[in-house]
């Protein structure tokens, strides 16, 4: 059967066509042989591409394994097993160690595989679950017709989706498409780690590459749903700052704090506080992603902070009503919340708590039964009156909560923590070995710098191991928190509302910059906050590559991590820098799921500067990322299934990804090995030569130990075989300056990275020559149009 | 029956396989076993006293001494040669069979690990125990590693400096 | 934005309806709230219902959840952790022994009920993968306007999908939509497993209950399309017996073997046999469900039988090519083939194998490639190309491959286990702590009996365990399978062809006396083969309850473990038992897929014994089985993720599962209570009276530790509420009976199940009069129509 | 510093908290300080010559018994008395503080395992490590069980018979 669509107008659109290329009308293609793409899905999408298609519209799982073998012949997959066994199913657990099988036949490297694809599923759904929450709650509310405009500087709006699916969506009605394709894939894709199938690494890690450009699309669709539907900033750069720091809200109103990623349920809250006019009576603010997605909807609402700050502010208690929503919110949110009288209110099925379903009951009968206590809190899947409650609930109770005692007095905790039995365990259970025990040891005689330490920066991330470990139950995260409180002043920073997109016309400014390297590179800060020593590491790096001209690009809880920082004049990284993306600028696109933008920035580049048709398109695309735009991704505390996924899916277009120390627990990495000349090998496309190539980029996704280690990296790993000598000399004088910084010298490798004099930056010009002669250097062609298509006989 | 040790961070447990706890009398008899030792050296050690212990076992020894994270800038102040590599990255060359060691004298056969940052250490330490089955780790930091084939105990740090101290000697 | 489909023509359809109520014609209904429903997805469905709905047609996540909490209530979930320890993110892993929570917050419980929902929809997505594979290929093939037309004897073709979905599939199309609801549903489960989401164990358990419905749904697409486009017998009671066993297959032929589930490559094989007309001179078998389909396709193809003979016949080296599909392969198959030269074929995305893929590559070079062995194997996705190359390249290497000497002799096998150390770790390593060793070191005096004992029934299941531990290295599954075939003659057996769905008039003939007891029960034997003690006991299982007029239904390996038995007669349970689904019937439905016939058949008992409606009316359903339908399944060996989805699953309509000691290891069961006596109480709609009921059925999902306990409990968990006296004297005599066969004395706990002096067994009247009066016993009315709906105020 | 015994399925190993390895005294030892102690005795202790300790053991020190799986049946032949239960049914009452006891005297303070299937009598133990913290459980099986609080070592049958022996005895 095949539906005849009668063509639809569509609202008029404020764009300049820059060539036929871009006409997308009454073009005819044939989706392909891909699985279920017959049918009703197809009705809306196959008569409306007008482009030339390229090989891999909406490819499925094994459609883009060619590219994948390509990169994972010469990033191989690095495993580092965080368990010997397998518990995945009855035969089991299984021992795996070193060459042995499991009862279904399966080896350590293949487990590992599998749990990366897992994970990366896992995430992946994260995105997609979010994505089709907003966008079925956006086109109900907003219809399906609404267009999909970013406004006039944005041309290509779902850069990413163009690529993969072959075609653009021009109303909100149009991503469901997308999401339905996605969902069909991520169903194979979690087949593929039942027991018994796929039992090779590489094909294991070609699917976890799948799923992570999944997951780009599921970002890619949700940000672009909230932008359009809910009217937050559309590529502006100059996005006003917002608030940001627990110092920020006002104790003295009733506080709603909104925890999660779904903008909806705290857009509801806002639309409720807005119509009722009480703007100057409560404090909406938000930890996580959920927060910077409400400022981008409002700017008055406020941010707390990243993860990190979750576990003190809830005990803090600052917190009347607390909504959580979905993903990254503490699983005993409901516990902590009873400790001090604050009511919880979940909001989506992804999260409920056990509490009872009163979406369907009368407001003022919810708010009455929560005032009286006689229910621990609600489920309640309406935002509107989810709204409602919050608000009315915050204003009738935050006075009596304000009577509560609800953290120690500090002599209370100098006494508690006498109770100390010196016992240490405390620092063994803590991911990073904070010294727990002497900040307590401290306290309890009446020294609490250790305690202020790690407040500071949340080098302690109160993620409560700690607590759950001690022997005495001392309630450490409150005594910090109380301390914290108490002695760290001024926590009142702020953060650029996430802008969304770059703009085209950004891309047309920068993108040959970038790609000839006259901009030494991209580099993104985002993910959690599962670091090593604490967010000041991160707000340093920024701060050292804005410095330095890179374009600096963050999201999410490294957004907010990075305006947790001042200078010493006091002023914040975003105070210092413009939100330009551009040299120097310090670009915040929104939350996670904005971090679509990021790659999608790269594949504008690609196309608005080198002119390779999208749609389609996927491997040239990518190909070209990895050889020419000097990008590379920094998700120093990355902890979750998402940031996994993230960075899977951008390494798939050939972005590479730096981790703090914890990514080694994801199990995987990807690294090059450039003592083997033969990985590097390249096709210059404009002689259709295969020449050797330098090790550029030299990890796909690699673990650092410290700030330091990953500083220097984060500067080669910027480099890009296309980079003209200028470009070159720059990258190469910042890799240079940094790892002398770091390490004292110049790098042992910088011959690799020298292909013609020229090369060579001027100010380290003699000692190089010098170094190049040691190892018996020669100069060598500088490839036109570097790439690793059309090799080994594509 | 093997016994165990609660490794120090109590969920490193991997598996069946545990770490043998070695005095350093038994880690010495392993360094003068091996044919082919590299000592890899964390930037937790890039510190006094930790660096000088470090630097007078290596020379006690001859090993040869690859650092870490930036490590190698404390060790580079002091004259000291080592050859920097991220722990991820020296990691994936001893796992390597066809890698010719540090030296270019090929494989080695026993990597004694200290300084490392300790859970990317257990991580590269669960690495090599899966796949690099001909080479033999060994840890002298203060705490108990698990992924190893030999570690020093959990210890506090007068227990830890006597153990390093020992090791300089024969 | 509205499609307008016009009205469509269809095939007719061979029915007569019932009544009015089955008309199913221009009645429009509105799809509710549930997130994007909107838009294309809708087009073809909301024209077509003409039924009253139900209160919730394709339910999201939540819209179940009051009738979960009801389950769940009644039967609360037992967990027992495989791992004290999480190790989903970098925080970890976390230690979450005994009430101490990880990073996230998350607690023990809630960690365990994660697992499970994991487990669950990794085992709903390799269902649904599997047939969203199988009808995009055959809409591809058929055409999407096929109609699903299972016979003259089924009107109600797919009673999962009218519940759920609230709407009847006609056509092969219409089975998408399905389908499109299902993975939006698993993405979202999916999404809830990511850390910082679900906090509450009892909410993981709902999001498990629904990823189990969607696994049934998932089953259901697949088996429907398939039995419709591939012509497999629809409901047939006398479909035929096909041979089974090891000993079926003629050597001295070359040999292509199916490992696997998915039927389209094997089909692609038999295809290319017929057209050439080679059927006289390959084999063609299978193992696992692939093997059961294809002799639904073409009953000349042999079973070699269930998962546990994969690496045995493999390793005996008999079959020429090995061709892969998906799901439940050894996922070292290449590995063992290579060993002796075998040529595996991957067929599908989800087992790749590291293979080239040759898909699009000319067959005759694909051919020679794998003929000179310059390829390992490959990957080809186009089954017809499949069916040639696998054909062709085994009547090539046949010959060559006969000339091999495959196993070692016994007089080897002798030598070699002298070897043995006696260290006792192939024990040890053993999931069922097997006596390989002494197996061993009897074979090594010459003495094989003890390695027979462990061939026969796969009492070993040949997982390979062992061998990985051996520090000799002796290739022990070698040895049990050269000692195996030697000794153990005639494994020719045979199983009934899987029939598919159940009749609608065999429902209307068992639909009373299953409902009012005076069919005892219908018992399901489904499942994999991870068996304590070997499939001996789950045949002798089918056959007590075959002797005891119960309905016995089988499918998957269960279905071929109960055709290796054989009766002191030399028959087996298919030629002692008819296929009809009637008392003493042995009713194979087919493959793991077919699975859903059977929760579909208690659905149909429901509609058409007792008029409910089905579209929509999800909890009124599965009330009425939980109350009136005395089914059980019997998961003996079940091992993987799809296992713990489909008891899940069933759980979620009434239908309690008894598991083998394994299935604790799945960590969560759902256990009742039988001394608390207020979790018994049902609401008697008849009288809207609440009254105290009887604990029936006692578990949702039950773990035995052998074959006699499980054999007592199966017969005790077909007790209803809704039996009559008369049903109730029969279900009772059977439990007694067993209980006393297998303890020896009179059930203890008989008193809570007589309500009435006539529920009384005749034979025992006495001795239970006697025990009554000991227990204080009162008599207590019957209910007229015990349910769990409405109580609680709903 | 807690030692570690590899348990007898060895990846029934499950994290930081292990079982003590038991001699028979300690186990005594264990039996006599309880109050309300409970054998629990599965199908691989219901042949001789398991059966024929099981029973003096229970009689020497007043056990009550709760059979598993089938073993209900040998033991009435034999007289004496036992109550039967799945092992997951005894493990779910044993772990709720409100069930009153088999013989209704209130929730027992230690169970001792002998006779289960190994790894479901693991499972089951993994839910009272979890969820009964006051409940204490002892295993007399041959096999070391790392998720019980206390269990014999893993042994050849000769020393099994020894120590269930001197179970039998003060
Ligand atoms: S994989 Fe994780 S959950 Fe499984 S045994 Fe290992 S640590 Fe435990
Ligand atoms: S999936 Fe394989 S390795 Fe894992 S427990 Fe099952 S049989 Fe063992
Ligand atoms: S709360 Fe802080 S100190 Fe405690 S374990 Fe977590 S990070 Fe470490
Ligand atoms: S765990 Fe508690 S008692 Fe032990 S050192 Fe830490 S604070 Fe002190
Ligand atoms: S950056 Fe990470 S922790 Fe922060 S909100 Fe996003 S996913 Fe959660
Ligand atoms: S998901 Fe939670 S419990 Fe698991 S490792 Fe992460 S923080 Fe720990
Ligand atoms: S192959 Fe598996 S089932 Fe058979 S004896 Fe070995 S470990 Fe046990
Ligand atoms: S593992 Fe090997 S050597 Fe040890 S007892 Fe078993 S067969 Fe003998």
């Amino acid at each position: 059967m095949v539906i005849i669509v009668a063509p639809k107008s569509r609202a008029p659109k404020q764009k300049i066509f820059k060539d036929d290329f871009w006409k997308t009308k009454d073009f005819k293609f044939s989706i392909g042989d891909i699985t279920g793409k017959t049918g009703q899905k197809e009705s809306r999408i196959s008569e409306e591409s007008s482009l030339p298609l390229g090989p891999t519209p909406k490819p499925n799982i094994t459609d883009l394994r060619s590219w994948d073998m390509k990169l994972l012949n010469r990033y191989e997959p690095f495993y580092a097993p965080l368990c010997d066994m397998c518990c995945l199913c009855t035969y089991g657990k299984c021992d795996l160690t070193a060459g042995k099988k499991g009862a279904c036949g399966i080896n350590i490297q293949a487990q590992q595989a599998r749990n990366v694809l897992l994970a990366c599923c896992i995430g992946s759904a994260a995105h997609s679950g979010h994505a089709r929450h907003l966008l079925g709650y956006l086109t109900k509310k907003y219809g399906e017709d609404l267009p999909i405009n970013l406004g006039m500087n944005i041309d290509i709006e779902a850069p990413i989706m163009r690529v993969v699916l072959g075609k653009k969506p021009e109303t909100l009605g149009d991503l469901k498409e997308a999401l339905d394709y996605l969902e069909e894939q991520m169903v194979h894709l979690l087949s593929a780690c039942h027991t018994g199938q796929e039992g090779n690494n590489i094909d294991f890690e070609s699917k976890a590459l799948h799923a992570g450009l999944m997951d780009n699309i599921g970002k890619e669709i949700g940000d672009i749903a909230q932008i359009v539907a809910l009217n937050m900033p559309k590529g502006d750069e100059d996005a006003p700052l917002v608030e940001l720091g627990m110092g920020t809200i006002d104790r003295n109103k009733p506080v709603i704090l909104c925890i999660g990623h779904n903008v909806i349920p705290g857009s509801g809250i806002i639309d409720y506080i807005e119509n009722e006019e009480l703007e100057d009576e409560l404090e909406v603010c938000g930890i996580c992603c959920a927060a910077l997605d409400i400022t981008r909807y409002n700017k008055s609402a406020k941010v707390v902070g990243p993860i990190s700050k979750q576990l003190k502010f809830v005990r803090s208690g600052v917190a009347d009503v607390i909504v959580v929503d979905e993903q990254c919110v503490r699983t005993d949110i409901l516990e902590e919340a009873k400790k001090n009288n604050a009511v919880v209110l979940a909001t989506t099925d992804k999260i409920c708590l056990g509490l009872p379903d009163l979406t369907k009951e009368d407001t003022d009968k919810i708010v009455s039964q929560l005032l009286k206590g006689d229910i621990e809190g609600a489920l309640i899947l309406d935002p509107d009156k989810v709204g409602e409650v919050a608000t009315r609930v915050a204003m009738n109770i935050a006075e009596d909560r304000g009577n509560l005692k609800i953290l120690p007095d500090l002599d209370e905790i100098t006494e508690m923590a006498k109770e100390c039995t010196e016992c240490g365990w405390c620092v063994r259970a803590c991911p990073n070995s904070q010294q727990m025990m002497d900040a307590v040891v401290a306290a309890g005689k009446g020294d609490y710098s250790k305690f202020i330490e790690l407040y500071k920066y949340d080098v302690c991330y109160s993620c409560g191991r700690c607590e759950q470990e001690c022997e005495r139950d001392l309630p450490l995260i409150s005594m910090l928190t109380k301390i914290g409180e108490h002695y760290v002043k001024d926590e009142k920073y702020n953060v650029r509302a996430g802008r969304g997109p770059i703009q085209d016309i950004e891309i047309r400014r920068v993108g040959a910059p970038i790609v000839l390297g006259d901009i030494p590179g991209v580099i993104a800060f985002v993910g959690c906050t599962n670091y090593p020593e604490g967010g000041e590491d991160v707000a340093k790096m920024a701060e050292e590559f804005l410095e330095r001209n890179y374009i600096v690009v963050t999201s999410g809880c490294g957004a907010m991590t990075i305006g947790e920082y001042r200078d010493e004049e006091g002023k914040t990284l975003y105070e210092r820098y413009s939100g330009d993306f551009d040299a120097k600028g310090l670009v915040n696109v929104g939350s996670c799921v904005s971090n679509a933008h990021i790659p999608g920035a790269c594949i504008k580049i690609a196309n608005i500067f080198a002119k390779k048709p999208l749609e389609g398109n996927f491997e040239e695309i990518a190909d070209y990322i990895l050889n020419r735009v000097g990008a590379c991704g920094v998700a120093w505390g990355a902890y979750s299934q998402k940031a996994v996924a993230i960075a899977t899916g951008v390494n798939r277009w050939g972005i590479p990804v730096v981790l703090g120390p914890h990514g080694s627990k994801y199990r995987r990495l990807f690294l090059g090995r450039t003592d083997k000349e033969e990985k590097w090998e390249i096709n210059d496309l404009r002689s259709g030569e295969v020449v050797s190539g330098e090790p550029a980029p030299e990890h796909l996704l690699y673990a650092a130990e410290n700030r330091e280690e990953a500083t220097v990296m984060i500067a080669k790993l910027c480099i890009r075989p296309n980079d003209t000598s200028k470009g070159r000399q720059l990258k190469l004088n910042h890799y240079i300056d940094l790892h002398r910084k770091y390490f004292g010298v110049i790098p042992d490798d910088i011959h690799k990275f020298v292909r013609v004099e020229k090369d060579i930056p001027i100010i380290y010009k003699r000692d190089i020559m010098e170094i190049l002669k040691g190892k018996g250097w020669e100069p060598r062609k500088i490839p036109q149009e570097p790439s690793l298509m059309k090799m080994d006989g594509d | 029956m093997s016994e165990r040790v609660i490794p120090w961070q109590p969920t490193v447990i991997a598996g069946p396989k545990q770490a043998l706890l070695v005095t350093p009398e038994t880690a010495k008899m392993m360094i003068k076993k091996a044919k082919r030792p590299l000592m890899v050296v964390g930037p937790i050690a890039a510190e006094e006293p930790i660096i000088n212990y470090a630097v007078e076992i290596s020379e006690k020894w001859k090993l040869p001494i690859v650092t870490t994270g930036d490590a190698f800038k404390a060790f580079n102040e002091m004259g000291i040669e080592t050859k920097p590599y991220g722990i991820v990255e020296i990691v994936n060359l001893l796992k390597d069979p066809d890698w010719n060691g540090v030296k270019s004298e090929g494989q080695h056969d026993l990597v004694i690990f200290i300084g490392c940052i300790y859970y990317i250490a257990s991580q590269g330490l669960s690495t090599l125990k899966h796949f690099a089955p001909k080479l033999k780790t060994l840890t002298l930091c203060k705490y108990f590693h698990s992924n190893a084939d030999a570690s020093f105990p959990n210890m506090k740090d007068a227990e830890w400096f006597n153990y390093l101290e020992k090791m300089k000697m024969d």
